[in-house]
């Protein structure tokens, strides 16, 4: 299982801070992207950085594994 | 004994943290820090609270690797990041930044970059919350 | 109610004076400072202690004047200047400088204008007591 | 009388924190400087600033006035 994570803005326009993707072997970011794109369209429109296992990244070719943690944010607004 | 880097919902203390930046030599001469503060007021409305959101883990991750930054890219003999998350008041602090050198200049230079690069770096949303209602931040390009 | 500029032999209490910096405006929204310490090492030598002698009356003067200034220059809230005098141990504090301002960027350039220019316009001279003997610090040009 | 003040590296050498020059009617700040300059030489060489009345000056001509209180002073090296 993949652990998708949401906050602030992002959070607030899906509804939910959590939600998983079931892990299949082979994965890259983009399947995780497609899928989290499709499902929740409109907040998809407020994310600007990925992460994954904490680390941002924008290459889309990245495996993922099982237990995977991706976050899905918009721009940062702290300090 | 607190740790140098961290996210909590409490208050922090400037005299502790100062008192922990200073315990780590007596070699230094310059201590810079910054304090963000929640304003009254922004973008022409009343702000009575704003809330923040964190992704903890990465934030902490992150402040670590900017402190690690600084203390190298100035030579510091120390640096310290604190920030609050949860519902702050109109007039609280929200973020605490130290960097301490030998000398004033590294030291000023250095937390200048540090509350720039935490704007920039760490997983952190702001949601001003007025008698006209909420709204998140967003930061300008 | 502290007053904003002092020169004191007692030491300072970082929360009280941006406690006092805060309570002059709930619309600051950075606030920067800047600490000077006994560094227990210099120009090659032990420090064990630092002396501080001033011209009190006329110190005041001008610390005032860099107050107002630096607020009007850098459109600040408030400033706050603290100087110590008498002897100060090695990694003690010396000076406090917080400017505050609505944003972050004047708070720290005024907070680095007001250290350079207490340097150059503050009559106040010390003296470093080492175990191989007391020495007057000239500063450089 | 006016009042002369040193502090510092200058009250180490000159021995005083304090003298007193008779008060003149039309005396200048160069009275002033001249006797000072005369009676503590060696100590005079360390200074780079004179204040009027808390005021720096290096205007020699400055008038002085009975109960002017005049400072002798070596570069500043607080902060």
């Amino acid at each position: 299982m993949i652990r998708i994570l949401f906050f602030g803005p992002v959070a607030e326009q899906v509804g939910t801070r959590e939600a998983a993707l079931e892990f299949k072997a082979g994965m890259r970011l983009q399947d995780a992207v497609t899928h989290i794109q499709t499902r929740y369209a409109q907040a998809f429109g407020l994310v600007s950085f990925i992460a994954v296992n904490h680390a941002q990244t924008s290459d889309m070719r990245t495996p993922l594994n099982d237990q995977d943690e991706i976050a899905f944010m918009s721009k940062f607004s702290g300090g | 004994m607190l740790e140098p880097v961290r996210i909590q919902f409490e208050d922090f203390s400037s005299d502790d943290e100062l008192a922990a930046l200073r315990a780590s030599s007596p070699r230094i001469g310059g201590i810079a820090t910054f304090i963000g503060c929640a304003r009254d007021f922004s973008a022409g409305r009343k702000v009575s609270q704003i809330s923040f959101d964190t992704y903890a883990s990465m934030s902490i991750a992150e402040m670590s690797a900017l402190r690690n930054d600084a203390i190298e890219k100035f030579a510091l003999l120390d640096a310290r990041l604190v920030h609050r998350i949860g519902v702050i008041g109109a007039g609280e602090q929200i973020v605490f930044i130290a960097a301490g050198a030998e000398h004033r200049l590294p030291a000023l230079q250095a937390c200048q970059w540090l509350i720039d690069e935490l704007k920039k770096r760490v997983p952190i949303w702001k949601k001003e919350i007025s008698p006209q209602g909420d709204a998140w931040v967003t930061p300008h390009p």
